[in-house]
């Protein structure tokens, strides 16, 4: 397990980046994770996906599928890849402190 | 992870194949009369101009060295004006138009190692994936089982001399890259124990729910173990797919002692004559036994010349079992039929023998 | 490169059949995860078990898909693997090339990469296999400038693949290479940005012969055909047979569709029972052709195993006329996305999503008829729906 | 109810057919050479022996008045010595020693109303149930469609102008007492609505979980209604097959206005050539049209006389339709294929047509 | 007796096929239950719905079953059918009978019901159509003293039945009658006592015509065939010839085993491709008989459609001799009936439990090796259950 | 729906004599629901078999299958009908003021 240090704060991620204790997640870890996948500031939009992830996986325990997060955030896909440039499973989902999307690649 | 970079462009997709296309195809482009195949390897395709072109076909073990393409690229600039192409079965094929080329080229290729061969009734390149080179999923190598059967096989190869054509492949596990279900004979890498769940790691890493859902037998349930939220398997509806541990890494089911290799005959894909069908169950284990598997080899060459010694003219596999039988098949092949041959799984009623054309067997 | 003893990988590199072992040592000197790929791979031998963890989720920006994450779980043993990320890169129609493109692609992989490739993936891709997280951005950046792009992976658009086509086959169709250009080219976003419920591919083959085994493993596969009589040309047959080939054991009797007969002198099919096999064609080239009338079937669905066991594609458009830039096909690839990503779970195929929500409602759903094409028979249970409203009048 | 009586026995089972055998069958038994068909509905059994039996078919509508039973008994007796039989479609059969009998006997049973036929490539008695005479579950009635389509199809009774046997059955409900669901046609009295279930009875007439386990679409729940236990159906869920119903009283289904009849085709049993099948869905609904079902009549018409006039010799229904392939059968017959005809129950992939063996018909 | 109109019955008495409808005329003038029948029946062609209620359970003392109850919705209307049960009688073997046996069972039936029956009811019993609760014990004490006895009903074993055989016909592979009436002697309590998890019917034909259609419906299915070669009389085929029979379209083309070859002289059959199903036989009685092995293949399984599709017999005994008291079979069906009966659920017929707990289990179950003929095919899915135990060595 | 009498007790019955309002049995009702089916005093035979249906059915809320009655009461079948003679689902069910089995005839 690796860690990094963004600010003052340090950080237990696994070789892709993701928390290994994603309870500690919070508003400063989030920007910190944001930094390393080409986001230096979180806008409100920023602010806005990530909690719907976070709302939803504590809903139901999964990170929604992408149709849905763009009709819910009313995000279109591209805005999604703006906001996140490496994309809502290995940015957006970091950022917001879920589990690794796992599966299908 | 740095910036972007400058010099990025994105979405340009793959170039134009007409790019790579060699002059006689340029100018033949879907005006191609007929082919024939004079040797083993060389195919003459025929336009309606009267054009010709030869493609020498040579076999590749797929995963190549940027030396050995570097090589195939300097067999055709030397042979061809620099045009090759590559297979649906990963053999390579140098486009040549000059017939006095091919000579000298197969023996350029045969001592470098990569024989000539694979058109018309022979067996072509083993359809194969990862394995242990790169694939955290296999139950079984890929790369040296190919080799191992292939070195048996390459007389098959280079020479047209089967009923029909047979195709083999191999997956290294149940999620089946390469679509090895529908071959004459397919390896299929297979566990045979349910996953241990590794429970304090389930919460972090994986999404129950997901998990849950992914078992194709409901095996897979939500548990509370020490206090922490996890999974549990009731190992007795596991049937080892391993798509659980595709969703949940905190599921893992590699096992050197029951891991292995389970033997399927008779698919097809193309629609000659017959429709195109699944492979069935011929073996369901055999160990792995690096490095040259000879269980599995063994298993293979029977099977192949059981098949080549019997069937008729055109007949692939599984045209040749259809006609003999599946008793026949177990009973020619030296394989023992179990319980296990017999589907369990939601179709399975469909598969019973649901009628009275039954052979018997001279005594 | 300094490298552990292979013992066992070293008993590969002998015999007939060109020795993947001996393309790993090709680099194994030069290259530090070749080297070690090599290790661990003899590690693997021994233990009977591969070493590489699960997942790994690594990409370029801008993109969700075309790169495979891949650690070791011994890094310290074998530190030139630590890292062992895949990178799709999307072939060209048909996977020609020439030795300049080839020799392109080489270079890019030696500055930054393993050296080793898979020609090709399954899906059709070319793999570069084995490079570190560092090296992605770079090695997108010099491919693009190259011309090359990469391909699918994730639940997106998996990289189209056909075969040679009218390139080099007298058997086509339709410009099956043409064909997977256009689609690769139009749905890029959807290549590169995975918004399915699960990965969706497509192949396409010119004839029935499917040398791209499509119906096999293409969520739509598209396989040329015609739907006029096949061509005979007289002499040749009699050439055929005059060579010595058994017509009537050798074709009339393999016909499925029972449809030809030989007389000796002439060979004649009953053109409305041709099942279009392509078998008398196969087995007399020159002498049988297809009709004039070409075109493809659509066909949706095929699958590895998982979860509900393996399926082939099914017939869902029995002819259609294949023209460029085909915005029929793309418009009903729009409706099926639209309607499967609407209603699909997640990781559901499409040829399960259409088996979960029944053919006919699928159907409904994209506006296609049925067609008794779409069947190998009709229903044999009697559990048939249907929605009558109130009181039951129709 | 009364005291068991004192003269019962129980468990004495049948009686042994040997007392109901002809001398000619006593003596001959398990020793027939052959048999010829020397007219319709006229069987010659010729034994090693050189014994003759001549059998003579007579069509009855099953449902039989005492008063016909007894006829045949008195005809029996002036023919034959008083034996006779009945056949698996439910025919009735004399056994003839003396051919100088056949002809009276015949023109006896015709005056009577029963025609003589049945044998070799004819169509046979329709196999039936008991529909509204009988039945709480009948969809439909039996006997007036069998009376009905029959009318029609005598012709083909007494003849064997066929190009093989045809087998019609009927069955009243799904649960196809009688197994229609292997006949070359089969006509199946279907519902078409979910039951209405009967809140205020349920739980005295019901077990609930039989009720919610007998559903094979999962569209049964148990639920507590205006405060009383009782069930819930999920009509989108229900396809109306009434197992429910079959099981539980409170939960009816038959509805006037939306029940009738369904179509199948091209199933068989016997092995002869191909393997036993099921009937397929031809046309999914027809009304119940009492007295005649002209709808039905017509449409079984239809399917039988395509069939006669476009199979081969030996050519069973569903060995024609598989020649000439579903597409051509639904343009022959005149029958729309609608949505469904498509399966969509548990095993429906696999009904789907996954090959490019296609027929296109000429423009 | 006094009747209502029945217009629309009354035209179903016209046409050349007999007529149930004169049938119940027949008596309904000697009968109150026959004269409401037929009313109760026009109302329900009036109405388009059946005038029955559910079910109903009525029976005679010692026995839980052979007869069903059946009660009518509008008793007031007709009272003739308030009560409307219906005595399953179970038949001879191969529905022979006297003219004598006959006449007793209409006295009996005359005496206490409608005087309708069904020769015969779909399962094979004789089916006395219509009577009252109050009838029932006469009736079985009139029965049983005319050699009559029940047939089956409810959870229990069902009336056997069987073609006529070795009666009456030449291809009859073993003695379908002597078979059907020993299993009936010999479980009267399991056809009369249910205690099955559902029904359970046993039919037997004496070769693969099978004209019982015991394969669609029989839970075990017996079925006549031979092992060795089929008998060829040459002599015979000739003639056939001679009559203008084309031997090759006719009987060498429809051989599915693909075994027959007809030079114009001689017919010969590869002995192991053929694969028993009659064809040649049927085609030509007389010249082609079954060979001398003979004997019967177990077939499990068939049923109607509900819950999960209908069924066809599948094979469990390629190949048995028919020896009686066949207690061999006896005892395979004992084995079989313990493990259903033990885990089997209520309402699971045979069929559905193997395929709920699967085939190879059981196989195991039951004692059975598994055998390649018990399949059409080996299983094409990865699915195999293993059961390794601790550290999974075998 | 029909009634009828027993002593001094009257019991409403469907067609085939079983009770339309089960929630009224007792063992009253059981005695005289038996005297319907051929059985004038209930033994504790009789009674235990009685007891172990309902038991069943208010646990389960469907009558046991016969195996398991018989396995779980030690009564083989014939001792059933012995005790009932008209068998467990008319008779013993009846008496137990069970619903009227279905289905299965
Ligand atoms: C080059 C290739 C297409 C490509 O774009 O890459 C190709 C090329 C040809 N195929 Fe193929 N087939 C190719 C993969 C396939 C596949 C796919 C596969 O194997 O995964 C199939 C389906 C196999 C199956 O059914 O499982 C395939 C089934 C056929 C058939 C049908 C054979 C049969 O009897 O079932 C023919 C007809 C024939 O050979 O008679 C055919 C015929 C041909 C012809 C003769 C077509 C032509 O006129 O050019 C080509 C030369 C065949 C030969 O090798 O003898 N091709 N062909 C593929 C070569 C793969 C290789 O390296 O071996
Ligand atoms: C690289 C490749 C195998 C190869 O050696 O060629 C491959 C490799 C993997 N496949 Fe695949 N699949 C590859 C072609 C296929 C094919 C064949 C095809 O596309 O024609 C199939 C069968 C057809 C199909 O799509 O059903 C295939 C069916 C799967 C599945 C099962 C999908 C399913 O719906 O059943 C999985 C599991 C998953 O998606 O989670 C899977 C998953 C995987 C993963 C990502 C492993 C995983 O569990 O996540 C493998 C990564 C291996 C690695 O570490 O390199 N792979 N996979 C192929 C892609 C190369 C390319 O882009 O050209
Ligand atoms: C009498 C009966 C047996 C009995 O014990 O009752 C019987 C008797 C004979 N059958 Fe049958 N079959 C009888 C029901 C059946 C059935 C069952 C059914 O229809 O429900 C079948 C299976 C039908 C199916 O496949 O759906 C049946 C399929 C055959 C066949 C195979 C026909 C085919 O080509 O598929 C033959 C052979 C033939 O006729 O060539 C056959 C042949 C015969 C022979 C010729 C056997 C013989 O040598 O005696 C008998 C006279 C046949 C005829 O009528 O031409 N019998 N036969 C049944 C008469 C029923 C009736 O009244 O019509
Ligand atoms: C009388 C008879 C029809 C006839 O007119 O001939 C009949 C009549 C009934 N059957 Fe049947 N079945 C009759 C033979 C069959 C057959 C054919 C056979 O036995 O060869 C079948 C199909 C084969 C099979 O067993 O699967 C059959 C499959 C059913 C089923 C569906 C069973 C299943 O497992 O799917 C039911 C439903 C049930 O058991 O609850 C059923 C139920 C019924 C019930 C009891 C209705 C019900 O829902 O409880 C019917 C009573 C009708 C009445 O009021 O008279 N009947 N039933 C047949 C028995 C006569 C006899 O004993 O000879
Ligand atoms: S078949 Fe399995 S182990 Fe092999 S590459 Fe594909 S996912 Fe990996
Ligand atoms: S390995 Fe497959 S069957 Fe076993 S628990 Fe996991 S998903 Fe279920
Ligand atoms: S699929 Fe047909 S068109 Fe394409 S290469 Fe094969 S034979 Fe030629
Ligand atoms: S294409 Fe196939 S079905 Fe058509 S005529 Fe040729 S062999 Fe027969
Ligand atoms: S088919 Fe249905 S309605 Fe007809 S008798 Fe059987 S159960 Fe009754
Ligand atoms: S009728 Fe059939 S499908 Fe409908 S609720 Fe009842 S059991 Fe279920
Ligand atoms: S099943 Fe066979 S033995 Fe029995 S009557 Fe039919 S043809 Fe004869
Ligand atoms: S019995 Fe059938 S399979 Fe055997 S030889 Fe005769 S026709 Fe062929």
């Amino acid at each position: 397990m690796a860690s990094f240090t963004h600010g003052n704060i340090t950080i237990e991620v696994d070789e892709d980046g993701f928390m290994a204790q994603p309870e500690k997640w919070n508003n400063e870890v989030a920007l910190a994770l944001a930094s390393t996948e080409g986001v230096t500031a979180l806008s409100e939009d920023h602010w806005k996906l990530v909690n719907y992830l976070r709302d939803y996986y504590t809903k139901f325990g999964v990170a929604p599928m992408i149709r849905k997060l763009c009709k819910e955030t009313g995000f279109p896909l591209k805005t999604v890849y703006d906001l996140f440039p490496s994309g809502p499973a290995k940015g957006a989902c970091k950022v917001a402190g879920l589990p690794k999307p796992t599966g299908c690649v | 992870m740095a910036e972007p970079t400058k010099k990025r462009v994105t979405d340009i997709g793959p170039p134009h194949y007409k790019k790579f296309l060699p002059p006689v195809i340029l100018a033949n482009y879907g005006k191609w009369k007929y082919h024939e195949i004079p040797r083993p390897g060389v195919l003459m395709h025929v336009s309606e101009s009267g054009d010709k072109l030869y493609s020498v076909r040579a076999a590749s073990p797929r995963i190549v060295a940027i030396d050995t393409v570097r090589m195939f690229a300097d067999l055709a600039d030397k042979y061809c004006g620099g045009f090759l192409r590559f297979t649906s079965r990963n053999n390579v094929e140098f486009l040549l138009t000059e017939d006095k080329n091919i000579d000298p080229l197969i023996a350029d290729l045969t001592a470098a190692g990569y024989p000539v061969g694979g058109t018309a009734n022979s067996i072509s390149n083993i359809v194969h994936t990862q394995g242990w080179i790169h694939c955290h999923s296999a139950a079984t190598d890929a790369s040296g089982i190919v080799k191992s059967v292939m070195d048996e096989m390459t007389q098959h190869f280079t020479k047209m001399e089967l009923p029909g054509k047979l195709r083999i492949a191999l997956a290294c596990c149940l999620n089946m890259c390469g679509a090895v279900h529908c071959s004459d004979i397919a390896i299929l890498g297979i566990h045979r124990k349910a996953p241990q769940v590794q429970h304090d790691k389930v919460k972090a890493m994986c999404e129950i729910p997901s998990a849950v859902a992914s078992c194709p037998n409901a095996a897979v349930r939500p548990a509370v173990v020490d206090g922490v939220q996890s999974i549990e398997i009731l190992e007795e509806k596991c049937m080892y797919c391993a798509n659980c541990y595709t969703v949940c890494p905190a599921l893992p089911l590699n096992n050197p002692e029951t891991d292995g290799v389970a033997i399927w005959v008779g698919g097809k894909v193309s629609n000659a004559r017959s429709e195109p069908r699944f492979s069935k169950l011929a073996v369901p284990y055999l160990p792995n036994n690096p490095p040259r598997w000879p269980e599995v080899v063994d298993t293979v060459k029977k099977i192949v010349e059981v098949w080549a010694a019997n069937a008729r003219k055109y007949e692939r596999m599984g045209d040749w079992i259809d006609r003999i039988g599946w008793p026949r098949f177990f009973k020619l092949a030296g394989i023992e039929f179990q319980k296990q041959h017999i589907d369990d799984f939601k179709h399975a009623g469909l598969t019973f023998k649901r009628s009275m054309h039954l052979r018997y067997d001279k005594e | 490169m300094a490298r552990k003893p292979t013992p066992k990988l070293d008993q590969l590199e002998k015999g007939p059949w060109p020795s993947f072992v001996r393309e790993i040592k090709k680099r194994a000197d030069k290259n530090a995860t070749c080297a070690d790929l090599l290790g661990v791979l003899e590690k693997s031998y021994e233990e009977r078990v591969g070493h590489w963890k699960h997942g790994g989720i690594v990409g370029v920006f801008g993109y969700g898909g075309g790169v495979i994450g891949r650690y070791s779980d011994v890094p310290e043993e074998f530190p030139g693997v630590a890292h062992f990320h895949t990178v799709r890169v999307n072939q060209p129609a048909g996977w020609f090339y020439t030795s300049a493109a080839l020799r392109t692609l080489c270079d890019i992989w030696d500055r930054h990469g393993s050296g080793l490739l898979n020609m090709h993936g399954s899906t059709g891709d070319i793999i570069f296999l084995g490079t570190s997280t560092e090296h992605l951005e770079p090695i997108f950046e010099e491919l693009t400038q190259a011309g090359f792009d990469l391909g699918g992976s994730g639940s997106d658009l998996r990289t189209p693949s056909c075969c040679c086509g009218e390139a080099r086959c007298e058997w086509a169709c339709y410009d099956t290479m043409a064909f997977c250009q256009e689609m690769t080219m139009h749905f890029q976003d959807e290549l590169h940005r995975p918004a399915f419920p699960y990965k969706f591919k497509i192949k396409a083959a010119g004839c029935p012969n499917d040398c791209v085994a499509s119906i096999a493993r293409a969520d739509l596969s598209v396989i040329g055909t015609w739907r006029d009589c096949i061509e005979i040309d007289q002499a040749e047959v009699a050439k055929h047979a005059a060579k010595g080939n058994d017509i009537v054991k050798d074709v009339v009797m393999n016909c499925p569709g029972k449809c030809l007969s030989w007389d000796g002198k002439a060979l004649t099919v009953v053109q409305e029972d041709c099942k279009h096999c392509m078998h008398c064609i196969n087995a007399m080239p020159k002498a049988v052709r297809p009709g004039k009338e070409r075109g493809a079937a659509l066909l949706l669905g095929s699958k590895a195993p998982i979860m509900e066991g393996a399926l082939l594609s099914s017939v869902l458009v029995p002819f259609i006329k294949m023209e460029p830039p085909y915005d029929d096909i793309k418009a009903l690839l729009e409706a099926i996305w639209e309607v499967w990503s609407e209603d699909g779970k997640n990781r559901e195929r499409v040829g399960e999503f259409i088996q979960r929500v029944g053919m006919g409602n699928f159907l409904d759903a994209i506006g296609l008829d049925p067609d008794p094409s779409m069947v190998a028979h009709p229903r044999e249970n009697p559990y048939v729906f249907y929605d009558l409203g109130g009181n039951g009048k129709e």
